[in-house]
Protein backbone atom coordinates (compact mmCIF):
# COMPACT_ATOMS: atom_id res chain seq x y z
CA UNK A 1 0.00 0.00 0.00
CA UNK A 2 1.72 2.97 -1.27
CA UNK A 3 1.35 6.42 -2.83
CA UNK A 4 4.25 8.60 -4.74
CA UNK A 5 3.72 12.13 -6.39
CA UNK A 6 6.04 13.13 -8.48
CA UNK A 7 6.78 14.90 -11.68
CA UNK A 8 8.52 12.03 -13.43
CA UNK A 9 7.02 9.61 -15.72
CA UNK A 10 6.84 5.34 -14.86
CA UNK A 11 7.27 2.49 -16.43
CA UNK A 12 4.16 0.30 -15.78
CA UNK A 13 5.57 -3.24 -16.21
CA UNK A 14 8.40 -2.31 -13.78
CA UNK A 15 5.79 -0.59 -11.02
CA UNK A 16 3.21 -3.89 -11.28
CA UNK A 17 6.74 -6.09 -10.71
CA UNK A 18 7.95 -4.11 -7.65
CA UNK A 19 4.35 -3.90 -6.25
CA UNK A 20 4.07 -7.98 -6.70
CA UNK A 21 7.58 -8.23 -5.49
CA UNK A 22 7.65 -12.29 -5.89
CA UNK A 23 4.22 -12.97 -4.04
CA UNK A 24 2.69 -16.34 -5.61
CA UNK A 25 -0.61 -15.70 -3.84
CA UNK A 26 -1.34 -12.92 -6.75
CA UNK A 27 -3.69 -13.92 -9.08
CA UNK A 28 -5.04 -11.03 -10.54
CA UNK A 29 -3.41 -7.47 -11.37
CA UNK A 30 -5.29 -4.84 -12.63
CA UNK A 31 -3.54 -1.51 -13.49
CA UNK A 32 -5.26 1.96 -14.62
CA UNK A 33 -3.17 4.42 -16.29
CA UNK A 34 -5.15 7.92 -17.15
CA UNK A 35 -3.77 10.20 -20.13
CA UNK A 36 -3.54 13.53 -21.44
CA UNK A 37 -5.58 13.99 -24.12
CA UNK A 38 -5.26 16.18 -27.08
CA UNK A 39 -8.79 17.37 -27.67
CA UNK A 40 -11.29 18.26 -25.22
CA UNK A 41 -15.03 18.87 -26.64
CA UNK A 42 -13.74 20.98 -29.27
CA UNK A 43 -10.51 22.27 -27.76
CA UNK A 44 -6.82 21.31 -29.27
CA UNK A 45 -4.76 20.78 -25.76
CA UNK A 46 -1.25 21.78 -26.20
CA UNK A 47 0.07 21.27 -22.75
CA UNK A 48 -1.76 20.47 -19.25
CA UNK A 49 0.05 21.65 -15.80
CA UNK A 50 -0.77 19.88 -12.85
CA UNK A 51 -1.25 21.65 -9.54
CA UNK A 52 -1.67 20.02 -6.05
CA UNK A 53 -1.59 20.31 -2.74
CA UNK A 54 1.24 18.60 -1.81
CA UNK A 55 1.07 17.59 2.38
CA UNK A 56 -2.98 17.00 1.70
CA UNK A 57 -2.44 14.90 -1.62
CA UNK A 58 0.08 12.39 -0.20
CA UNK A 59 -2.76 11.87 3.30
CA UNK A 60 -5.71 11.78 1.28
CA UNK A 61 -4.66 9.25 -1.15
CA UNK A 62 -3.48 7.19 1.51
CA UNK A 63 -6.55 7.57 2.87
CA UNK A 64 -8.21 6.35 -0.10
CA UNK A 65 -6.30 3.15 -0.34
CA UNK A 66 -6.71 3.00 3.21
CA UNK A 67 -10.65 3.04 2.55
CA UNK A 68 -10.58 0.23 -0.34
CA UNK A 69 -7.85 -2.08 1.97
CA UNK A 70 -10.77 -1.57 4.33
CA UNK A 71 -13.57 -2.50 1.97
CA UNK A 72 -11.87 -5.54 0.52
CA UNK A 73 -10.16 -7.37 2.74
CA UNK A 74 -8.87 -9.51 -0.09
CA UNK A 75 -7.46 -6.84 -1.82
CA UNK A 76 -3.81 -8.12 -1.56
CA UNK A 77 -1.82 -4.48 -2.46
CA UNK A 78 -2.39 -1.49 -4.20
CA UNK A 79 -0.10 1.02 -5.38
CA UNK A 80 -1.29 4.97 -6.68
CA UNK A 81 1.33 7.17 -8.37
CA UNK A 82 0.37 10.54 -9.71
CA UNK A 83 2.23 13.03 -11.51
CA UNK A 84 2.39 16.87 -11.05
CA UNK A 85 3.71 19.63 -13.48
CA UNK A 86 3.75 20.43 -16.92
CA UNK A 87 2.33 17.48 -18.94
CA UNK A 88 1.94 16.87 -23.15
CA UNK A 89 -0.83 14.94 -25.04
CA UNK A 90 -0.48 11.28 -24.74
CA UNK A 91 1.72 11.63 -21.49
CA UNK A 92 0.66 9.31 -18.88
CA UNK A 93 -0.64 11.52 -15.61
CA UNK A 94 -2.05 8.83 -12.84
CA UNK A 95 -1.17 5.35 -12.54
CA UNK A 96 -3.19 2.70 -10.54
CA UNK A 97 -2.52 -1.05 -9.47
CA UNK A 98 -4.66 -3.06 -7.31
CA UNK A 99 -3.36 -6.91 -6.47
CA UNK A 100 -5.97 -9.44 -5.16
CA UNK A 101 -5.87 -13.66 -5.53
CA UNK A 102 -9.39 -13.09 -7.60
CA UNK A 103 -9.98 -10.67 -10.15
CA UNK A 104 -13.16 -9.32 -9.42
CA UNK A 105 -11.26 -7.40 -5.96
CA UNK A 106 -8.56 -6.05 -8.16
CA UNK A 107 -11.15 -4.62 -10.23
CA UNK A 108 -13.81 -2.67 -8.43
CA UNK A 109 -10.59 -1.45 -5.59
CA UNK A 110 -9.12 0.31 -9.08
CA UNK A 111 -12.36 1.62 -9.99
CA UNK A 112 -13.35 2.59 -6.01
CA UNK A 113 -9.84 4.50 -6.16
CA UNK A 114 -10.11 6.10 -9.36
CA UNK A 115 -13.66 7.16 -7.92
CA UNK A 116 -12.66 8.79 -4.99
CA UNK A 117 -9.37 10.05 -6.57
CA UNK A 118 -11.01 12.15 -8.79
CA UNK A 119 -13.26 13.49 -6.33
CA UNK A 120 -11.21 13.73 -3.29
CA UNK A 121 -7.36 14.15 -4.13
CA UNK A 122 -6.14 17.77 -4.30
CA UNK A 123 -5.31 18.36 -8.25
CA UNK A 124 -6.19 20.50 -10.20
CA UNK A 125 -5.46 20.58 -14.42
CA UNK A 126 -4.69 23.87 -16.20
CA UNK A 127 -4.98 23.38 -19.93
CA UNK A 128 -3.01 25.55 -22.66
CA UNK A 129 -5.09 25.52 -25.34
CA UNK A 130 -3.45 25.63 -29.53
CA UNK A 131 -4.75 28.92 -29.68
CA UNK A 132 -2.29 30.11 -26.64
CA UNK A 133 -5.33 30.80 -24.34
CA UNK A 134 -5.07 28.47 -21.20
CA UNK A 135 -8.05 27.36 -18.66
CA UNK A 136 -8.92 25.57 -15.64
CA UNK A 137 -10.72 22.57 -16.05
CA UNK A 138 -13.93 22.22 -14.52
CA UNK A 139 -15.14 19.16 -12.42
CA UNK A 140 -17.12 16.77 -14.12
CA UNK A 141 -20.94 15.91 -12.60
CA UNK A 142 -19.89 12.56 -13.97
CA UNK A 143 -17.28 11.90 -11.93
CA UNK A 144 -19.68 13.12 -8.54
CA UNK A 145 -22.39 10.75 -9.54
CA UNK A 146 -19.32 8.10 -9.80
CA UNK A 147 -19.18 8.06 -6.61
CA UNK A 148 -22.64 7.43 -5.48
CA UNK A 149 -22.36 3.45 -6.69
CA UNK A 150 -20.41 3.35 -3.96
CA UNK A 151 -22.69 4.53 -1.31
CA UNK A 152 -25.68 2.18 -2.10
CA UNK A 153 -23.15 -0.88 -1.30
CA UNK B 1 -3.07 31.01 11.34
CA UNK B 2 -1.69 29.87 7.84
CA UNK B 3 -4.07 29.97 5.04
CA UNK B 4 -3.07 28.50 1.47
CA UNK B 5 -4.84 28.86 -1.84
CA UNK B 6 -4.66 26.91 -4.58
CA UNK B 7 -5.60 26.70 -8.72
CA UNK B 8 -8.02 30.22 -9.89
CA UNK B 9 -8.32 31.05 -6.21
CA UNK B 10 -4.20 31.29 -5.63
CA UNK B 11 -4.45 33.27 -9.51
CA UNK B 12 -7.62 35.92 -8.39
CA UNK B 13 -6.05 36.76 -4.57
CA UNK B 14 -2.14 36.50 -5.64
CA UNK B 15 -0.60 34.81 -2.97
CA UNK B 16 0.30 31.37 -2.44
CA UNK B 17 -0.45 31.51 1.23
CA UNK B 18 -1.00 34.10 4.18
CA UNK B 19 -0.58 34.11 7.81
CA UNK B 20 -3.72 35.72 9.35
CA UNK B 21 -5.52 36.15 12.83
CA UNK B 22 -9.31 35.34 12.49
CA UNK B 23 -11.91 37.66 14.03
CA UNK B 24 -13.35 36.08 17.29
CA UNK B 25 -16.96 36.00 15.54
CA UNK B 26 -15.76 33.38 13.45
CA UNK B 27 -16.51 29.76 14.26
CA UNK B 28 -17.24 27.67 11.16
CA UNK B 29 -15.90 26.99 7.34
CA UNK B 30 -18.95 28.99 6.48
CA UNK B 31 -18.37 32.34 8.74
CA UNK B 32 -14.75 31.77 7.47
CA UNK B 33 -16.10 31.92 3.21
CA UNK B 34 -17.98 35.04 4.04
CA UNK B 35 -14.97 37.01 5.93
CA UNK B 36 -12.47 35.73 3.20
CA UNK B 37 -15.32 37.81 0.18
CA UNK B 38 -15.06 41.39 2.41
CA UNK B 39 -10.92 41.19 2.32
CA UNK B 40 -10.41 43.08 -0.95
CA UNK B 41 -10.96 42.82 -4.65
CA UNK B 42 -9.00 39.99 -4.96
CA UNK B 43 -10.74 37.86 -2.39
CA UNK B 44 -14.28 39.32 -3.81
CA UNK B 45 -13.52 37.72 -6.99
CA UNK B 46 -12.29 34.04 -5.83
CA UNK B 47 -15.03 33.83 -3.05
CA UNK B 48 -17.69 35.74 -5.34
CA UNK B 49 -19.40 31.90 -5.28
CA UNK B 50 -18.73 30.66 -1.84
CA UNK B 51 -20.27 27.34 -3.27
CA UNK B 52 -17.36 26.46 -5.51
CA UNK B 53 -15.05 27.27 -3.07
CA UNK B 54 -13.65 23.62 -1.05
CA UNK B 55 -11.94 24.16 1.89
CA UNK B 56 -9.37 21.84 3.87
CA UNK B 57 -9.12 21.64 7.42
CA UNK B 58 -4.89 21.09 8.33
CA UNK B 59 -5.40 18.62 5.15
CA UNK B 60 -8.94 16.95 5.49
CA UNK B 61 -12.11 18.03 3.77
CA UNK B 62 -14.30 19.77 5.71
CA UNK B 63 -17.96 21.12 5.82
CA UNK B 64 -20.03 24.71 5.81
CA UNK B 65 -20.76 24.13 9.58
CA UNK B 66 -17.19 22.41 11.22
CA UNK B 67 -15.34 24.73 13.36
CA UNK B 68 -12.46 26.54 12.59
CA UNK B 69 -10.56 26.61 16.10
CA UNK B 70 -7.16 24.71 17.13
CA UNK B 71 -7.00 24.31 13.31
CA UNK B 72 -3.19 25.51 11.87
CA UNK B 73 -3.71 25.42 8.40
CA UNK B 74 -6.71 26.19 6.28
CA UNK B 75 -6.80 25.61 2.70
CA UNK B 76 -9.15 26.97 -0.30
CA UNK B 77 -9.56 25.50 -3.56
CA UNK B 78 -11.92 24.26 -6.80
CA UNK B 79 -13.24 21.57 -6.86
CA UNK B 80 -10.66 18.73 -7.46
CA UNK B 81 -9.70 17.43 -11.62
CA UNK B 82 -6.97 15.09 -11.09
CA UNK B 83 -6.32 12.13 -12.55
CA UNK C 1 -9.07 -4.99 -31.98
CA UNK C 2 -6.50 -8.07 -31.53
CA UNK C 3 -5.90 -11.52 -29.97
CA UNK C 4 -2.35 -13.28 -29.99
CA UNK C 5 -1.99 -16.95 -28.31
CA UNK C 6 1.77 -17.71 -27.72
CA UNK C 7 3.60 -20.03 -25.21
CA UNK C 8 6.10 -16.78 -24.12
CA UNK C 9 5.75 -14.29 -21.78
CA UNK C 10 4.84 -10.67 -22.58
CA UNK C 11 5.54 -7.36 -21.51
CA UNK C 12 2.81 -5.30 -20.12
CA UNK C 13 4.19 -1.86 -20.95
CA UNK C 14 5.40 -2.27 -24.42
CA UNK C 15 2.08 -3.89 -25.77
CA UNK C 16 0.31 -1.14 -24.16
CA UNK C 17 2.20 1.18 -25.92
CA UNK C 18 1.77 -0.54 -29.14
CA UNK C 19 -1.86 -0.51 -28.38
CA UNK C 20 -1.86 3.33 -27.42
CA UNK C 21 0.57 3.91 -31.05
CA UNK C 22 0.49 7.43 -30.04
CA UNK C 23 -2.80 7.80 -30.11
CA UNK C 24 -3.38 11.21 -28.06
CA UNK C 25 -7.68 10.58 -27.92
CA UNK C 26 -6.75 7.96 -25.21
CA UNK C 27 -7.67 9.08 -21.92
CA UNK C 28 -7.94 5.83 -19.96
CA UNK C 29 -5.97 2.42 -20.26
CA UNK C 30 -7.19 -0.62 -18.17
CA UNK C 31 -5.03 -3.93 -18.17
CA UNK C 32 -5.69 -7.05 -16.61
CA UNK C 33 -3.19 -9.59 -16.04
CA UNK C 34 -4.24 -13.24 -14.93
CA UNK C 35 -1.05 -14.97 -13.01
CA UNK C 36 -0.79 -18.81 -11.98
CA UNK C 37 -1.09 -19.09 -8.16
CA UNK C 38 1.23 -21.14 -5.93
CA UNK C 39 -1.84 -22.18 -3.60
CA UNK C 40 -5.26 -23.03 -5.02
CA UNK C 41 -7.20 -24.36 -1.30
CA UNK C 42 -4.67 -26.18 0.36
CA UNK C 43 -3.03 -27.89 -1.86
CA UNK C 44 0.41 -26.16 -2.97
CA UNK C 45 1.07 -26.14 -7.05
CA UNK C 46 4.43 -26.73 -8.69
CA UNK C 47 3.47 -26.02 -12.44
CA UNK C 48 0.51 -25.52 -14.56
CA UNK C 49 -0.49 -26.58 -18.21
CA UNK C 50 -2.69 -24.77 -20.20
CA UNK C 51 -4.09 -26.95 -23.15
CA UNK C 52 -5.65 -25.19 -25.67
CA UNK C 53 -8.27 -25.84 -28.95
CA UNK C 54 -6.28 -23.47 -31.08
CA UNK C 55 -8.41 -22.76 -34.06
CA UNK C 56 -11.44 -21.98 -31.87
CA UNK C 57 -9.57 -19.89 -29.28
CA UNK C 58 -8.50 -17.19 -31.78
CA UNK C 59 -11.86 -16.91 -33.38
CA UNK C 60 -13.71 -17.36 -29.88
CA UNK C 61 -11.71 -14.63 -28.19
CA UNK C 62 -12.09 -12.39 -31.49
CA UNK C 63 -15.63 -12.61 -31.10
CA UNK C 64 -15.59 -11.57 -27.38
CA UNK C 65 -13.45 -8.13 -28.14
CA UNK C 66 -16.06 -7.71 -30.60
CA UNK C 67 -19.03 -8.59 -28.80
CA UNK C 68 -17.13 -5.78 -26.22
CA UNK C 69 -16.55 -3.10 -29.13
CA UNK C 70 -20.64 -3.42 -29.85
CA UNK C 71 -21.95 -3.04 -26.02
CA UNK C 72 -18.97 0.00 -25.92
CA UNK C 73 -18.88 1.94 -29.15
CA UNK C 74 -16.53 4.38 -27.27
CA UNK C 75 -14.03 1.10 -26.52
CA UNK C 76 -11.19 3.12 -28.82
CA UNK C 77 -9.22 -0.59 -28.69
CA UNK C 78 -8.81 -3.60 -26.86
CA UNK C 79 -5.93 -6.40 -26.84
CA UNK C 80 -6.05 -10.24 -25.52
CA UNK C 81 -2.37 -12.43 -25.53
CA UNK C 82 -3.40 -15.86 -23.75
CA UNK C 83 -0.44 -18.29 -22.82
CA UNK C 84 -0.46 -21.86 -23.27
CA UNK C 85 2.18 -24.56 -22.21
CA UNK C 86 3.77 -24.87 -19.03
CA UNK C 87 3.99 -21.95 -16.66
CA UNK C 88 5.41 -21.76 -12.89
CA UNK C 89 3.69 -20.10 -9.95
CA UNK C 90 4.33 -16.30 -10.82
CA UNK C 91 3.68 -16.11 -14.24
CA UNK C 92 1.57 -14.18 -16.46
CA UNK C 93 -0.93 -15.99 -17.93
CA UNK C 94 -3.41 -13.52 -19.56
CA UNK C 95 -3.43 -9.71 -20.78
CA UNK C 96 -6.13 -7.75 -21.51
CA UNK C 97 -6.22 -4.24 -22.50
CA UNK C 98 -8.63 -1.65 -22.99
CA UNK C 99 -8.08 1.88 -24.33
CA UNK C 100 -11.32 4.59 -23.95
CA UNK C 101 -11.54 8.25 -23.70
CA UNK C 102 -13.24 7.58 -20.18
CA UNK C 103 -11.94 5.12 -17.61
CA UNK C 104 -15.26 4.08 -16.79
CA UNK C 105 -15.76 2.28 -20.32
CA UNK C 106 -12.16 1.02 -20.06
CA UNK C 107 -13.05 -0.75 -16.86
CA UNK C 108 -16.18 -2.42 -17.73
CA UNK C 109 -15.22 -3.63 -21.54
CA UNK C 110 -11.91 -5.03 -19.65
CA UNK C 111 -13.85 -7.03 -16.65
CA UNK C 112 -16.70 -8.40 -19.90
CA UNK C 113 -13.78 -9.50 -21.96
CA UNK C 114 -12.49 -11.76 -18.95
CA UNK C 115 -15.37 -12.77 -17.62
CA UNK C 116 -16.31 -14.18 -21.26
CA UNK C 117 -12.63 -15.48 -21.74
CA UNK C 118 -12.80 -17.17 -18.20
CA UNK C 119 -16.20 -19.19 -19.33
CA UNK C 120 -16.16 -19.31 -23.16
CA UNK C 121 -12.46 -19.44 -24.60
CA UNK C 122 -11.38 -22.81 -24.86
CA UNK C 123 -8.60 -23.22 -22.98
CA UNK C 124 -8.03 -25.94 -19.64
CA UNK C 125 -5.39 -25.89 -17.06
CA UNK C 126 -3.85 -29.03 -15.39
CA UNK C 127 -2.45 -28.24 -11.91
CA UNK C 128 0.98 -30.08 -10.99
CA UNK C 129 0.44 -30.58 -7.10
CA UNK C 130 4.13 -30.28 -5.05
CA UNK C 131 3.34 -34.05 -3.95
CA UNK C 132 3.75 -35.39 -7.67
CA UNK C 133 -0.20 -35.65 -8.43
CA UNK C 134 -1.60 -33.77 -11.42
CA UNK C 135 -5.24 -32.85 -12.06
CA UNK C 136 -7.45 -30.71 -14.11
CA UNK C 137 -8.84 -27.37 -12.61
CA UNK C 138 -12.36 -27.80 -12.31
CA UNK C 139 -14.75 -24.81 -13.95
CA UNK C 140 -15.67 -22.24 -10.77
CA UNK C 141 -19.23 -21.54 -10.56
CA UNK C 142 -18.45 -18.01 -9.11
CA UNK C 143 -16.85 -17.62 -13.25
CA UNK C 144 -20.76 -18.48 -14.25
CA UNK C 145 -22.23 -16.66 -11.97
CA UNK C 146 -19.94 -13.33 -13.22
CA UNK C 147 -22.05 -13.37 -16.50
CA UNK C 148 -25.33 -12.92 -15.63
CA UNK C 149 -24.70 -9.24 -14.75
CA UNK C 150 -24.00 -8.80 -18.15
CA UNK C 151 -27.38 -10.35 -19.40
CA UNK C 152 -29.18 -7.56 -17.08
CA UNK C 153 -28.48 -4.72 -18.82
CA UNK D 1 -16.16 -36.41 -39.98
CA UNK D 2 -13.58 -35.04 -37.69
CA UNK D 3 -14.14 -35.24 -34.15
CA UNK D 4 -11.84 -33.83 -31.98
CA UNK D 5 -10.97 -34.25 -27.70
CA UNK D 6 -9.32 -31.91 -25.36
CA UNK D 7 -8.21 -31.72 -21.75
CA UNK D 8 -9.49 -35.04 -19.68
CA UNK D 9 -11.75 -36.12 -22.15
CA UNK D 10 -8.52 -36.54 -24.87
CA UNK D 11 -7.03 -38.35 -21.69
CA UNK D 12 -10.01 -40.98 -21.39
CA UNK D 13 -10.57 -41.61 -24.93
CA UNK D 14 -6.53 -41.67 -25.76
CA UNK D 15 -6.40 -39.81 -29.20
CA UNK D 16 -6.60 -36.22 -29.42
CA UNK D 17 -8.27 -36.66 -33.09
CA UNK D 18 -10.09 -39.06 -35.28
CA UNK D 19 -12.41 -39.44 -38.44
CA UNK D 20 -15.62 -41.31 -38.28
CA UNK D 21 -18.79 -41.61 -40.40
CA UNK D 22 -22.11 -40.82 -37.99
CA UNK D 23 -25.16 -43.17 -38.22
CA UNK D 24 -27.63 -41.66 -40.04
CA UNK D 25 -29.96 -41.71 -36.54
CA UNK D 26 -27.96 -39.08 -35.43
CA UNK D 27 -29.67 -35.88 -36.01
CA UNK D 28 -28.17 -33.72 -33.09
CA UNK D 29 -25.74 -33.05 -30.85
CA UNK D 30 -27.73 -34.30 -27.75
CA UNK D 31 -27.92 -37.74 -29.92
CA UNK D 32 -24.55 -37.32 -30.70
CA UNK D 33 -22.95 -37.45 -26.75
CA UNK D 34 -25.35 -40.43 -26.37
CA UNK D 35 -23.60 -42.50 -29.19
CA UNK D 36 -20.59 -41.72 -28.02
CA UNK D 37 -21.05 -43.14 -24.98
CA UNK D 38 -21.01 -46.28 -26.25
CA UNK D 39 -17.82 -46.70 -28.33
CA UNK D 40 -16.17 -48.43 -25.98
CA UNK D 41 -14.28 -48.35 -22.37
CA UNK D 42 -12.30 -44.85 -23.02
CA UNK D 43 -15.34 -43.00 -24.35
CA UNK D 44 -17.78 -44.38 -21.71
CA UNK D 45 -15.97 -42.95 -19.14
CA UNK D 46 -15.70 -39.99 -21.09
CA UNK D 47 -18.82 -39.30 -21.72
CA UNK D 48 -20.48 -41.31 -18.33
CA UNK D 49 -21.54 -37.48 -17.59
CA UNK D 50 -22.30 -36.20 -20.51
CA UNK D 51 -24.08 -32.76 -18.61
CA UNK D 52 -20.39 -31.85 -18.35
CA UNK D 53 -19.06 -32.52 -22.13
CA UNK D 54 -18.95 -29.33 -23.94
CA UNK D 55 -19.31 -29.59 -27.98
CA UNK D 56 -18.46 -27.06 -30.46
CA UNK D 57 -19.59 -27.48 -33.79
CA UNK D 58 -17.13 -25.87 -36.55
CA UNK D 59 -15.23 -23.76 -33.90
CA UNK D 60 -18.68 -22.19 -32.21
CA UNK D 61 -19.90 -23.39 -28.99
CA UNK D 62 -23.33 -25.34 -29.52
CA UNK D 63 -26.23 -26.64 -27.82
CA UNK D 64 -28.11 -30.45 -27.01
CA UNK D 65 -30.46 -30.01 -29.58
CA UNK D 66 -28.22 -28.57 -32.19
CA UNK D 67 -27.82 -30.30 -35.69
CA UNK D 68 -24.91 -32.01 -36.88
CA UNK D 69 -25.30 -32.15 -40.59
CA UNK D 70 -23.16 -30.32 -42.60
CA UNK D 71 -20.41 -29.99 -39.99
CA UNK D 72 -16.78 -30.88 -40.44
CA UNK D 73 -15.16 -30.45 -37.09
CA UNK D 74 -17.02 -31.21 -34.25
CA UNK D 75 -14.77 -30.64 -30.98
CA UNK D 76 -15.61 -32.35 -27.44
CA UNK D 77 -14.02 -30.94 -23.63
CA UNK D 78 -14.82 -30.41 -20.52
CA UNK D 79 -15.94 -26.57 -19.17
CA UNK D 80 -13.79 -24.28 -19.87
CA UNK D 81 -10.93 -22.97 -17.32
CA UNK D 82 -8.26 -20.66 -19.08
CA UNK D 83 -7.83 -16.81 -18.15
Amino acid sequence: MSVTLQPDDFDISSELDALIGGRTSVGAAVTFTGLVRDMVKDQRISAMTLEHYPAMAQAELERIEAEAHAKWPDLTDSRIIHRFGTLEPGDRIVLVITLSSHRQVAFEAAEFIMDFLKTRAPFWKKESLADGQSDWVKASLKDDEALDRWKEQ
Amino acid sequence: MKLVYFAWLREHIGIDEEQVDLPATIDTVGDLLIWQKGRGDGYAIAFSEPETVRVALDQFHAEQDDPVDRVEEIAFFPPMTGG
